[in-house]
């Protein structure tokens, strides 16, 4: 239902996770302990590449708002990258899109 | 033709069956005409209203129904289930966000006050879709 | 978990909705874990069945009913709606094609026989499924 | 829901018709009328491309049967050609295989 994997880019001191497919309520536990697992104790800005995330819910949201808690008690940012129309949609509804750095550098 | 077309889809109250809900929905919305921004604003909003009920109320294993009246532009679908609690719905703050975006996205959200498992979304394809 | 899971359809008895049928029901059985070549014959089944219904009896508006009862390995599909003559199913030649079809492609085909409206069709993840 | 197109390969005698998308109950009857068209008083053999069909059930097999009929009323034969394995299937259970000449040419 959904794939998440982490690539952290050689040449960027920022740490780069790469989410895609499907995160639903279904999909949610095992997102959350992954996802707060990557961003636990880094020591960098964090960007969420967004590219092939094809559906995401509130409970997802949610999950990305709580990394943002932990990346910014450590005095860094969250970029997301690259996110759908239809998704981006979602965070403007619900004010994320002031929380995030939204970018869409192609 | 004299009955108004309706669709009912039962599933039980796991987190598991909502892509299959999101996935009726989505072909119906389809075939009724909805443009694709419509489609995925539909599928969004009866995920959220399935989410909110399954996690309020993990107790309960009675199925949940989504039951979609087809008007003349449009839908309208009413989500219920027996509940045995009476929980607040929407409180959470994953909850707040779901609602906000139920209300931005559909024509009409109805949370039923006599039964807080009873909600009532409606969309016509008359109408364009807000884009941010 | 004590009771048994399931899923409940219910469409205009017409042959625009079919498509929606075979939809949820791919979904599911994508859930379900069976592979490619038996969704596709779950699709196959299930619409065969939802034309035959629905040929035979024309002058019906009542809903057609899929209950879709989940069992260890696969699923059971009831198809079912209020029949107001008990019409002969699967007598015409597309009928029999038909009939043909859903005996090759489901491991068990029940037509029962005290009501011509229900048919039932189940299918388990275990076998592999025969390529002609 | 579905898309049937006739093209007449200028280098053959046969008449090539195109049948594409999904032929169900709901698409049946206006697939029925166009093919029986299409193929009434034709004096060549029929050939039916079937590449871009992804779904037929056995009210589309009937109207292929019907087309048959009327192509051999003129001592002409139908070619069936590119059918996917899940519809190949369908053909072989219901003795339609025997009936068409069934082709894979690539
Ligand atoms: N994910 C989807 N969301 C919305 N509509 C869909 C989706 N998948 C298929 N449909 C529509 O539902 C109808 C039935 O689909 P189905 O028979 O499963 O398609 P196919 O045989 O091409 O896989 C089709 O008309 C298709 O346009
Ligand atoms: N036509 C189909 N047949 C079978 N399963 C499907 C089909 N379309 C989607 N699914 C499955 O149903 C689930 C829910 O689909 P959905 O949320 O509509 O997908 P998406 O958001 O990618 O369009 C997915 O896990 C997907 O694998």
């Amino acid at each position: 239902m959904y794939q998440f994997s982490i690539d952290r880019e050689t040449d960027a001191p920022k740490m780069v996770l790469t989410i895609s497919g499907e995160i639903d309520l279904f999909a949610a536990p095992e997102f959350r302990e992954k996802l707060y697992e990557a961003v636990s104790d880094v020591s960098a800005d964090v960007v969420l590449n967004c590219r092939d995330l094809s559906y995401i819910d509130s409970s997802g949201l949610g999950i990305l708002l709580g990394a943002l808690k932990r990346v910014r008690q450590n005095s860094h940012q969250v970029y997301i990258r690259y996110l759908k129309d239809s998704i981006k949609k979602l965070f403007i509804i619900t004010g994320l899109d002031k929380a995030f750095v939204l970018e869409d550098v192609q | 033709m004299s009955k108004q077309k309706q669709i009912v889809l039962a599933i039980p109250p796991e987190a598991a069956y909502i892509s299959l809900a999101r996935l009726t929905a989505s072909g119906l919305a389809n075939q009724l005409g909805f443009d694709m921004d419509a489609i995925e604003d539909i599928k969004v909003c009866v995920s959220e209203v399935l989410n909110e009920t399954i996690s309020t109320s993990s107790d309960i294993k009675e199925p949940i129904t989504l039951c979609f009246d087809l008007t003349k532009d449009g839908f309208e679908v009413l989500i219920s289930r027996d509940m045995l609690q009476q929980s607040a719905l929407f409180t959470s703050e994953t909850g707040q966000f779901a609602l906000s975006i139920l209300e931005t996205l559909m024509d009409r959200v109805i949370l039923s006050n006599d039964n807080a498992g009873t909600i009532c979304l409606s969309k016509t394809t008359g109408r364009s879709v807000p884009h941010g």
